[in-house]
């Protein structure tokens, strides 16, 4: 068997991203790619515990709001570095990941996924009832200036999360084609019966979920950097949850390629919708893909993808 | 074999994805090299980001409606200048994460000449990248909005005053200090977003000026539906006032409530959104008599600036028109200040004649006075009003529930500040009607 | 080997298993038998340790395992097969063998060498030309060897076989019992859960008769074919 | 802490728990019961307000009784929404995660049709006990949420006798529970999960009808709900009607003793805890099956 050559692409691919705001400058390319981004490597975290495990977790606006509160506290209240707040912010979402799979990972799937979704409700509610965090009021957040070769801040934004989505992508190609993606592959299809094949099924969720949960913290670390204002009702939205979750679907759960290419077709039609279709009616477009995806690709289209390059192979 | 066919796939998926990232990127630097042009040739483009669906859209579609009126008004008497206006605008969708794309969008790629947001969240989204760009951006009701940067090209329209949250309910307890007997005791009742936590900040700083005891103070979440239990524990705390700040739906639980369980302050009232929107007037009809809360406007003779009336009709033309899908058909909350705002933009771009040059610009209009549909306006170097006219109004005179019952002079009766006072306020509140 | 003391089960106040005493010594060939709902794969579980007990407790090459989870239990020697067979329905055969593989015996550094591991113990119980299949398109029969070889896979001491000859023909069921013996005789101590008498009787050297979750009796297979009990059990009255 | 102000929370609490029962129960039916994630259900709620709304204006009707109205034609609905689903995804032997797209799809769609058809404003109606309190000795309460909560019980009664007592509810608990048991009763999965579609569906009428009793709606607040109402039916033990009930109450009760010792600001806080616990330590709900 040939040694893969996915890890030399993910390297371009990591070269080209973080070089590309130094050569081509459109802002606003950045400001939208921004969020296909966000929404790229959140769908990918999902997928460690929700594609490959068969948890789903409703509560990602959870896991990034902790991030991005907990990456505002320590630059903007504290004033310590942002190379410091961002790991941290990653590392407290870890932490919440920790708590909600000691006291549901035990039990069966939908009960993780209504914990998930309490837990949204009970961090929005921590922050919203504590000053520091700057309550309903919210935080005015102090943009660093960007240090060279970036010229904005949004370009330095742009390649730094570029390059945490390429990791995030690479982490689950690896636990995908590790032990660990087989076990959790093997417990989602029967979790009894890979205990039995000595799968420690507890652990691995344990595993996949606080990965997971570190990676969308991290992902929210960068946030507030990115909407300058912090206020709990959009960083902890229920809308993030559902459209990582549907973009996750729709590019096809439990392969490193499904949210990628949910993330990057869903995300892009959201940014395009908004502008080219201005009116309240962007979101029907949106949700009529949704549907059209969800009916005519009910395994996600990374199926419809393999399906025309096994093809085309032929 | 079990590895060998995914990675086929995944180079393939790789590839494609580097290719739509690249097309895009170059998609979008094609769009913006044909785009830009001279700006003297081209209309005056006001590029809008604002709510046109979500929650908030019950601000964002008036306010919108109000800047289309407005830019047919300046195009039938000819534009700017002789330049047209053309709006540009965007919905956020009540997602304030869409908005530091979007304006960006404006600027860059559709080249507006200004910036145009609605509410504080989403208009301190868009201010570090407006501020980047140098453009004038109007942030209708977007108070404080300017706290976290101190843009000096930020204007903002509604007639609250030079410190936001102090100004805006400053005046409920000046004129509960002049009553007689003066009450003492004060029960806060706020929503957790930012609207009522900045009124209670406000209400908590005019509490110490004025000299009154705060014997209550409460918040609940915005999804609160029912509110018995916390009137009743106000209630048992025995408030001379009772100072609410909240939001639409609350507004009207927390009415209903208070006098369920027959709630009686000597001043019942406070920051309120909600009751100024009609179709809620008019499912409460007579239980909003006697409740105290703030507007820019009312239709009252005291205060009647030139060109609001006319507004006014256009805008409720606008909304009947719109059929099933009216919203608002009174509308005095969100469309005169949207408008004014836009009003005095024109003005200043006519009078200063320095289209291009926003330096010039925004130091024209931090300079001068602008006499608008909203009264006369001037602005600190913080963007806010120089005074202070946030109106205190008591509903009064209200026939029973339907919006005729509220439509026309004397039902929402002016009763602070004095310049503007059309009507006595009743006091003490005199118990819950209807 | 395997020493079960006292154990006790009861789901929503339904006795499943009452003060159940069972030993089992290395190499041993024990038939655990008993009509419909006397809780023969109950006690299965609870030796595996997918299921709790309320009471009582298990013990393991001389080692207390009542509270170990059990994918511990199986990485200490403890395989098992399941009475209406558990494939993992996204992987193909080879890989549902290669996941016990990985987990119990380490095997996940090399691929290749798992996988012919893996292949060696299919062409084992016969499922090698079905190897690259997905779990739906097997048969009956090819399901219970699948699941046989993931069992085997763990290479363990004791083999718990939850009717593993159920739907077979006598032919297929003689195979299978081959197999078993000579798994036996390289020292795997098994205990069998199966309705067909007279394999479950030639087979065992010692039988074990549950009866509404209690142990009415114990012996020899003639021993037991000839108890009252037991024929009270399976008859009825 | 007065002891009336205690009483009155607890009393008020359990009013607005049967409130919070009767938004929930059709997702107690879809999710428990047929398995089908109805995420949409929510804004099927606020469909139903909106054409309660309508039924009133047009017949100068009680938005309670223009609810009940419009339980038939939401029914038929309940029963198209089940067809197209079963077409598209069960027939075909998908996920229900397709479907649960399907929802997410269908929550947006119907938010923005019931935004350009009724208007993004705040709609309320005036009914003559919109605030008026029933006064028994030191209790008031809201006589808005004592009718919600007597249609509230009324449909959690009837739906447990239909689920107990009639040969359809019975099937649709064991299409839940025991395939085998459901082909005994020759039965089909997908004949019984179109009635219990449709009687999920019916009482989102019924539910639109109480939330336009109890305040004003507008099209976007179906977001609101959607924590709560999942909340309550896992606390009542998916599935449970009763346990919704139960849930409900819980829910409704808790929300406020916590607003007179710590505070409205909290209520949510204290319930999310409340419903973690129970995950954790009993989780097949307050009311176990």
């Amino acid at each position: 068997m040939k040694r893969s050559r996915a890890p030399l692409y993910l390297v371009i691919l990591l070269s080209v991203g973080v070089a590309l705001p130094i050569f081509f400058k459109q802002p606003y390319f950045y400001f939208a790619s921004y969020i296909v981004l966000e929404y790229i490597a959140l769908s990918v975290a999902w997928n460690l515990l929700g594609g490959y495990g068969g948890y789903l977790n409703f509560g990602t606006s959870a896991f990034f709001g902790v991030g991005a509160y907990a990456s505002a506290y320590i630059f903007n209240s504290l004033r310590l570095p942002v190379i410091l707040a961002i790991p941290a912010g990653g590392a407290m979402a870890a932490l919440l990941g920790v708590l909600i799979g000691y006291s549901t990972l035990r039990l069966r799937g939908v009960y993780f996924a209504i914990a998930t979704l309490a837990a949204t409700t009970l961090v929005q509610s921590i922050v919203l009832n504590t000053p520091a965090l700057g309550s309903a009021v919210g935080l005015y957040i102090r943009l660093p200036p960007p240090p060279p070769p970036y010229g904005n801040l949004i370009e330095l934004l742009f390649a730094t999360l570029f390059g945490v989505t390429v990791v995030s992508i690479a982490l689950s190609y690896w636990v995908e084609n590790s032990w660990i993606g087989r076990g959790l592959m093997a417990l989602r299809d029967d979790e009894e019966a890979a205990e039995t094949m000595g799968v420690p099924t507890f652990r691995l969720k344990m595993f996949a979920n606080v990965l997971s949960g570190f990676l969308m913290g991290l992902v929210g670390a960068f946030y507030p950097l990115y909407i300058a204002y912090m206020e709990p009702y959009s960083t902890f939205d229920l809308g993030i949850s559902f459209n990582v979750f549907v973009m996750t679907l729709i590019g096809g759960t439990g392969t490193w390629q499904g949210p990628v290419i949910g993330g990057l077709i869903l995300g892009t039609i959201q940014q395009a919708a908004s502008v080219t279709i201005t009116s309240q009616y962007n979101l029907a477009v949106v949700a009529a893909a949704m549907l059209l995806f969800a009916v005519l690709a009910p395994g996600g289209l990374k199926g419809i993808f393999s399906k025309f390059i096994t093809s085309r192979a032929e | 074999m079990y590895f060998s066919r995914g990675r086929a796939v995944s180079t393939a998926i790789l590839a494609v994805a580097v290719i739509v990232i690249l097309v895009a990127a170059g998609g979008g630097y094609y769009y913006y090299s044909t785009v830009y042009a001279p700006a003297t040739t081209t209309p005056i483009k006001i590029g809008v980001v604002i709510q046109e669906s979500g929650f908030l859209a019950l601000a964002g579609v008036p306010g919108l409606t109000a800047i289309k009126i407005w830019a047919n008004d300046t195009n039938a008497a000819g534009g700017l200048l002789g330049h047209k206006i053309q709006i540009i605008a965007y919905d956020d969708a009540s997602d304030t994460s869409k908005v530091p794309a979007l304006i960006q969008k404006l600027i860059s790629v559709d080249n507006v000449d200004f910036l145009v947001t609605l509410g504080t969240v989403d208009t301190a989204a868009a201010m570090p990248v407006a501020s980047q760009s140098g453009k004038i951006i109007l942030g209708l009701f977007g108070t404080n909005a300017n706290a976290g940067i101190n843009y000096s090209k930020f204007f903002q329209a509604a007639p609250i005053g030079p410190d936001p949250n102090y100004d805006q309910v400053k005046g409920y307890f000046e004129f509960a200090n002049s009553l007689s007997p003066k009450p003492q005791t004060v029960a806060f009742v706020a929503v957790q977003n930012d609207f009522g936590q900045q009124c209670a900040i406000g209400g908590a700083k005019a509490v110490k000026v004025f000299g009154f005891r705060i014997v209550a103070n409460e918040t609940y979440p915005p999804t609160q539906t029912d509110f018995s239990s916390l009137m009743t524990k106000v209630k048992s705390t025995n408030p001379d006032i009772a100072f609410v700040c909240s939001y639409p739906p609350d507004s009207i639980g927390i009415v209903q409530a208070a006098k369920e369980v027959n709630f009686v302050p000597k001043l019942m009232g406070g920051g309120m959104i909600g009751p100024q929107f009609t179709a809620l007037e008019a499912a409460l009809g007579k239980t909003l008599q006697g409740v105290v809360t703030f507007a820019y406007w009312v239709p009252e003779p005291t205060i009647n600036f030139p060109g609001v009336n006319t507004l006014i009709q256009k805008y409720e033309a606008v909304a009947n028109a719109s059929g099933a899908a009216a919203f608002d058909p009174l509308g005095y909350l969100y469309p005169p200040y949207s408008y004014a705002a836009l009003q005095m933009l024109g003005q200043a771009v006519t009078a200063c004649n320095c289209l291009g040059n926003n330096d010039q610009l925004a130091t024209y209009i931090h300079g001068h006075t602008f006499s608008t549909v909203g009264g006369d306006m001037n602005f600190t170097s913080f963007g806010e009003w120089t005074y202070s006219r946030v109106l205190w109004i008591q509903y009064q005179n209200i026939a029973g529930a339907s919006v005729n019952a509220f439509a026309g002079p004397g039902h929402q009766v002016i009763v602070w500040p004095a310049t503007y006072k059309s009507g006595n306020l009743a006091y003490p509140f005199p118990g819950w009607q209807g | 080997m395997l020493e079960v003391q006292g154990v006790s089960k009861s789901f929503g106040g339904v006795k499943a298993l009452s003060n159940i005493e069972l030993r089992l010594e290395k190499d041993e060939r024990l038939g655990l038998i008993g009509p419909n709902g006397s809780g023969k794969t109950t006690l299965l579980s609870i030796i595996a340790g997918t299921i709790g007990s309320d009471r009582g407790r298990v013990s393991f090459k001389g080692r207390d395992i009542t509270s170990v989870s059990p994918h511990k239990r199986a990485k200490m020697g403890i395989g098992r097969t399941f009475q209406i067979p558990r494939p993992l329905t996204s992987m193909s055969v080879v890989d549902n063998v290669i996941i016990p593989l990985m987990f119990i015996r380490g095997l996940h550094r090399k691929e290749l060498e798992t996988k012919s591991v893996a292949m060696n113990i299919l062409s084992q119980v016969g499922l090698s030309t079905k190897a690259e299949a997905k779990p739906k398109e097997l048969t009956q029969l090819q399901l219970r060897k699948m699941e046989l070889a993931r069992a085997l896979a763990g290479e363990p001491e004791l083999l718990l076989l939850d009717e593993v000859l159920a739907g077979l023909t006598s032919g297929e069921a003689d195979e299978v019992l081959d197999l078993l013996r000579v798994l036996n005789n390289d020292g795997i101590g098994i205990i069998m859960v199966e309705h067909i008498m007279r394999a479950v009787m030639t087979f065992s050297q010692r039988i074990v008769v549950l009866d509404f979750g209690v142990k009415i009796a114990e012996g020899s297979p003639s021993e037991v074919s000839t108890n009252p009990e037991v024929l009270k059990a399976y008859i009825g009255e | 802490m007065a002891f009336d102000l205690v009483l009155e929370s607890i009393a008020t609490g359990l009013l607005v728990g049967g409130f919070y029962a009767a938004l929930s129960l059709g997702l107690t039916i879809s999710l428990g019961l047929t398995d089908i994630a109805n995420v949409a259900h929510p804004a099927f709620i606020f469909l139903g307000a909106y054409l309660a709304l309508a039924l009133s204006q047009a017949f100068h009707l009680d938005p309670i009784v223009s609810g009940m109205v419009l339980v038939l034609p939401f029914y038929f609905l309940g029963n198209a929404l089940y067809l197209f689903y079963n077409r598209a995804f069960e027939r075909r032997g998908e996920s229900s995660l397709a479907g649960l797209v399907l929802f997410f799809g269908l929550l947006i769609l119907l938010e923005v049709g019931m935004a350009s058809e009724f208007g993004v404003g705040l709609k309320a109606i005036y009914s003559p006990y919109g605030s008026v309190a029933l006064n028994i000795g030191p209790l008031s309460l809201p006589l808005r949420f004592v009718y919600s909560f007597v249609a509230g019980v009324a449909a959690v009664v009837l739906l447990q006798l239909f689920l107990t007592k009639t040969f359809q509810g019975r099937a649709i608990r064991a299409v839940a529970q025991d395939a085998q048991a459901l082909s005994l009763m020759g039965a089909k999965p997908a004949t019984v999960k179109l009635i219990a579609t449709g009687v999920s569906m019916a009482t989102a009428a019924l539910a639109g009808g109480l939330i336009l009793a109890v305040g004003p709606i507008s099209p976007y607040q179906d977001r609101l709900l959607i924590g709560r109402v999942f909340a309550v039916v896992v606390l009542g033990g998916s599935g449970s009607v009763l346990g919704t009930l139960l849930g409900g109450i819980l829910l409704g009760v808790s929300e406020n003793i916590t607003t007179i010792y710590l505070g409205a600001g909290w209520s949510l806080a204290v319930s999310a805890v409340i419903l973690l616990a129970v995950l954790a330590l009993r989780p097949s709900g307050i009311l176990r099956r």
